[in-house]
């Protein structure tokens, strides 16, 4: 059992469900020959040709649209749009059809489909290549938001994600594709979505992130560790539907919270935890919630876009704040 | 199937060209095809299917049921017993000879003036009733599985109907998918993306554009400068041309071909059916807000049934007879499904979970208990 | 001066600005002869000819993008969506051109454009069109969100949004166009944007919404009033960028708040704001904030519309919580 | 102005065609231009500014200051001072003819591949180099105060396009609006809903596609079945026609008319310049992974700065001694703006909100703050 990379996984994934499942197809601009611009589908139009892994014109609302058609039929689509900041033409479609083909016909048609797409911050990407955006799509009714951010959780929530009967936003964070490894088996063993995943336990503070910024809320953990401070962290991996359960337990054991994402603040799905926190956790608050954000602006070119992202500095002085506050 | 499976590293682009003077590279027309004119006579040549007089009463009757329910659903919507509603007067043909012409597991991909298709195919008047009474019930069709409901955002079917073929094609299945839209979809990147993509395929998909000349108040002219809107095809290098769609004849006749063309791995086609729409948009629109009378009183002359009649008349296939024996069957007919569509008790507040999702999420269930909650309140 | 209705201000906006300023100019689908399905544009056509008021073809995307465009060279476009739901295939010209084009450019370009839509439910209308996803919107920067609640607001935030230099979605709430009247004189006054209105004042508790929901919020003030309760109201009117200060004051002074919106739950605007609370008033808050919303689910066709809303009694049910829980 | 003021009132839909047998309503061709071919021979008429030596010169000249920048920019790329990159290698001839033919107050909408025509219309170097490494700066260019900056989500320019032109014609001013996109965004919806809308406004712009074949690993074939991308203008009803977009010379004398007829009034036009894509996308692609090295030789064959050499020193416009000159002078200009992009300092990490609005909301100021504070801590 090799060590993989985040990204390897994700092929990983791919692989065994296209083998595991005639039914699954793969679609999107440069997925085939090329095998994606991250590689993610390297592999694939070679193993199961060009009928199922198929390269599509540059047309993102067409790709949306024509996953829907293919899962209407009984296919599972899984598309890749390339960067986050692209996939906007595809909105329409996901909104008012995706997520709601199976409300609409009362379940006699339904969407199993997966939108893969790359996104967040930190790889010096060109102009519209760093966004995150993952709260407008949280705020949809229909589908799942799914973000993993380990190489096993890549792989077991992508076959959860195509599994899934239902639209599955999967969104990658490419910042992290390449930066660790991890053992990984190709068992075919899909992750539960719909659920958190506590990462490190601890008494002091819960941390609340996903995706890429996993990472450093790790490693402010460790830090804080170090400086006498226990913190649990949780990797929310699903935040649509949101599983707040796991979220409000932690925070009733250390009576604080931070939450932390890239994407910018206002209406961000921090603001989601914070409310329901404010909602059904007031009284196991020691300290205000706090938020550790990307700015209400647009994402900066290369050149400041550490000056934008959170920062282990950034996540480390809000856990103080919220034990200093007590 | 027609898939090339050749890699692109053996697809050379094409050299540049080499010749010294302006040069044609590539030549196009559309035409236009028409059976029966305005008065019934006819045009062109009779294709088989229409030396049958079942065939073509079939086809009337359709047409006709069609524009009776049309008349009744606006009455229940001016008493309060509807919502808004599209009527399809005067486009009776095109949905009528959409759903003579498709075979069982074809998939239809229907904008919303396409009733007479979906009846054709097994969709009930009370579902159509119930849609626009504002009950989803109405799109969950008893009879017909696997065609798409009334598609309201314009244009965004046409992806669909890419999607659904591309399945059709990868399961070498000999089904088609047909797509109708409006002449304003067309302006629409949705519909553009379709074909081309369509086109890329070869897919086995029908594009009919129900070009009625007006989106809500904009003319035909105005949404486009382009001379048919058939030629939006060649964008696409597939096959477009212009039917008379308020002949139902030619507009079976050209269907059928497009089908079977798509059927038989031959690609897509897109078919302009010139009609008309004698209606307001939608029974929420004043058209003579922007429409002269005029203009409306000339087209009546071309609309659908009448030329049918005319048709029929003339080949002594019909009487004064016939026409009350199917007033009279329509109208029960119609009657019996309005009286079920009044009758369809309301969905259950908390439906609005249940098919969110195949299994509602854990997260969820609290708010689907606060609609029932809240409905118990109320009641 | 005669008592008019919200659409009959926004038409009076419209005329008010385009006499007022040659460079407006106003586009959409049907809204020259037609006077827009709301009759929002009525007579403009007839007063300022086709080139000023073009009614486009069915391309929403166009529509935004042409806007920008237009912007850039100066002039004042103002664009109707028909409705919301058909606002998403605009969305990639608003994120990645509108809301930026000033910031790329760093000053050098801009984009002077107001997109109004007609949102929100309650009228009995087809699929796709009683949708409020403001919030969608308001997590993007580099933009205004401005919703206006009566005739008055409906003119004077219009005239504002028209002459601001930056680009500003205008959401008309459709259920209240004609709902009330109100003297509203054509004095081209414009209303301050980027601020709250407190429409009635009190001390019990702070009740917070924007657009239609207004409406259901004061009756639910004047009944709790008859109860007993005195409710302060605010109009949250420009809902990004968001006045929080506005609401913390009132908050500060009545120790509770409820939030009303339409919009499905997760991730709407009112997390936001109760995020912030929970930030910066957690001390000053009696008792858990309350969230008032649509349900995280498809807004059904209009049988089962009022079971979604939020109403009157749901609002009022929410006050006494807040007030029971101290 | 072209605009018609007629009311839709007065349009009457047009009449359903009468005639008997399949009619062709609508015929189109599309024709291809070419002046110098790929051995520098010329093989069509020479436009009479090409028969002056320093007009010739002054675009040999552009396309070559164009190629060293390409090569100097990849280098920058390869040693970590520069982001990812996108060459415009072999297509220099597109942006060469773009920047020559537009007049100083028309407007360029390019996509991302254009420098040739943002240098020659003031864009400096220093400031793409700013853009693709990473600094807004790039793009606020201080001699070219209305060209959009360089356009990443693909195709997305062409609307702005048409807004653009709108502004142009409404206030009657003699200008035009020049949109160049790629082959691959020719299958982008919006594309098409741009040509549309300036075939009916008649508006004055001009569509200029770089067909360089490849859409990063697509091949131009298996973007459309269209044989040719110029044909996708029938589709709005406006002129449409291919041209050797490796021909400067060609590609001048075509835009010149194409210019020219929409600052007239006369209306959009879609050009497709044949072109061909010699490197990599952009210096984060491999282009061998998908496309044959035999295919790229084969093209080198056609590339535009040799075929103009060949032809200027043919006629004797140029010599051996020039090519020394060139060099020379143009590995000048290029060190300078490279150390003057070097020698640029970062903004201020606050400038991230200081042209978010015109004036910062008072909501935001405290996020500025932040940064501020942050970035001293960090100093
Ligand atoms: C994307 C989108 N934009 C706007 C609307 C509002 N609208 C409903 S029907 C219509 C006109 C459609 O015209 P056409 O395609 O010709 O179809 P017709 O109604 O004439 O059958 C418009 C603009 C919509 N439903 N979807
Ligand atoms: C909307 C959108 N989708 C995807 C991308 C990623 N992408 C960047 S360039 C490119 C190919 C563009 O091809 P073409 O239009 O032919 O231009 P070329 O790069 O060949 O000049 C793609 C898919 C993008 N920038 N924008
Ligand atoms: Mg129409
Ligand atoms: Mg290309």
């Amino acid at each position: 059992m090799p060590e993989i990379t985040l990204v390897d996984a994700v092929n990983m994934g791919l692989m065994h469900e296209m083998a595991a499942d005639p039914d699954v197809v793969v679609l999107g601009e440069d997925i085939g020959l090329n095998g994606g611009v991250f590689r993610a589908t390297d592999g694939l139009q070679k193993k199961f040709g060009h009928q199922r892994v198929l390269d599509t014109p540059l047309a993102e609302s067409l790709i949306a649209g024509m996953s829907i058609g293919m899962a209407a039929e009984g296919l599972k689509p899984v598309a890749e749009i390339q960067f986050l900041g692209f996939v906007y033409s595809a909105i329409d479609q996901i909104i008012n059809h995706a997520a709601r083909l199976r409300n609409r016909t009362r379940g006699r048609l339904s969407c199993p489909m997966v939108l893969r797409v790359p996104f967040g911050g930190g790889i010096h990407a060109p102009e519209h290549h760093s966004e995150s955006t993952e709260a407008i799509f949280a705020h949809i009714p229909g589908i799942r938001v799914v973000i993993p951010s380990s190489p096993l959780r890549a792989y077991g929530l992508l076959l959860s994600a195509i599994r899934d009967p239902d639209p599955v936003i999967f969104l990658e964070p490419k910042r992290i594709y390449r930066l660790v490894k991890q053992r990984v088996e190709d068992d075919g063993e899909a992750l539960p979505l719909d659920v958190c995943f506590v990462l490190r336990e601890g008494s002091d503070v819960t941390l609340v992130s996903w995706g890429a910024m996993i990472h450093e809320t790790m490693m402010a953990a460790e830090q804080l560790q170090q400086a006498g401070v226990s913190a649990e962290v949780i990797d929310v991996a699903t935040i649509k539907p949101l599983d707040i359960n796991t979220i409000l337990e932690s925070v009733d054991k250390t009576g604080r919270c931070v939450i932390i994402h890239e994407a910018p603040r206002t209406c961000g799905v921090a603001a989601e935890i914070a409310a329901q926190l404010a909602e059904k956790g007031l009284l196991s608050l020691f300290a205000p919630i706090e938020r550790v954000t990307g700015y209400d602006t647009i994402m900066p070119l290369f050149n400041l876009e550490q000056q934008y992202m959170p920062d282990v500095n950034s996540i480390m002085a809000a856990a103080k704040r919220t034990l200093e506050d007590t | 199937m027609n898939q090339t499976n050749k890699s692109p590293l053996q697809q050379t682009a094409p050299p540049l060209y080499q010749v010294n003077k302006p040069y044609v590279t590539a030549s196009f027309e559309i035409k236009y095809h028409q059976i029966i004119d305005a008065d019934g006579a006819v045009v062109g040549p009779i294709p088989d299917f229409a030396r049958q007089p079942e065939q073509l009463i079939k086809l009337y009757q359709a047409m006709y049921l069609t524009r009776q329910f049309d008349h009744k659903a606006i009455l229940l919507q001016r008493r309060g017993q509807l919502g808004t509603y599209a009527s399809s007067l005067g486009q009776e043909a095109i949905g009528t000879a959409i759903g003579y012409t498709m075979q069982a597991d074809d998939v239809l991909l229907p904008a919303y003036r396409e009733y007479a298709a979906q009846f054709l195919r097994g969709v009930s008047m009370t579902e159509i009733l119930l849609y626009w009474g504002g009950n989803e019930q109405g799109m969950n069709f008893q009879a017909q599985k696997h065609d798409f409901p009334i598609n309201v955002p314009i244009a965004s079917q046409t992806s669909h109907a890419v999607g659904v073929a591309y399945a059709m094609q990868l399961r070498q299945q000999a089904r088609v998918a047909v797509c109708v839209l409006g002449d304003g979809a067309t302006s629409k990147g949705d519909f553009y993306e379709a074909i081309n993509a369509a086109g890329n395929w070869k897919l086995p998909v029908v594009f009919v554009i129900n070009n009625n000349h007006w989106a809500i108040s904009l003319p035909r002219q105005k949404q486009s400068h382009a001379k048919t809107l058939a030629q939006k095809a060649i964008a696409a290098g597939i096959s477009g041309e212009q039917v008379d769609g308020n002949d139902v004849i030619a507009m079976q006749f050209r269907l059928d071909k497009a089908l079977n063309k798509a059927r038989n791995g031959h690609g897509p086609s897109v078919i302009e059916a010139l009609s008309y729409r004698l209606g307001d948009h939608t029974t929420a629109d004043d058209a003579t807000r922007y429409r002269s009378k005029d203009e409306l009183e000339q087209n009546w002359k071309y609309e659908p049934l009448s030329r049918l009649h005319h048709y029929l008349t003339n080949m002594g296939y019909w009487s004064k007879h016939h026409d009350q024996q199917l007033e009279k069957n329509t109208q029960h007919l119609v009657e019996s499904a309005v009286q079920e569509y009044l009758n369809t008790p309301a969905q259950a507040p908390e439906s609005m979970f249940d098919y969110l999702y195949q299994s509602l999420p854990e997260s969820l269930q609290e708010q689907r208990q606060s609609v029932i909650q809240r409905h118990q309140g109320h009641a």
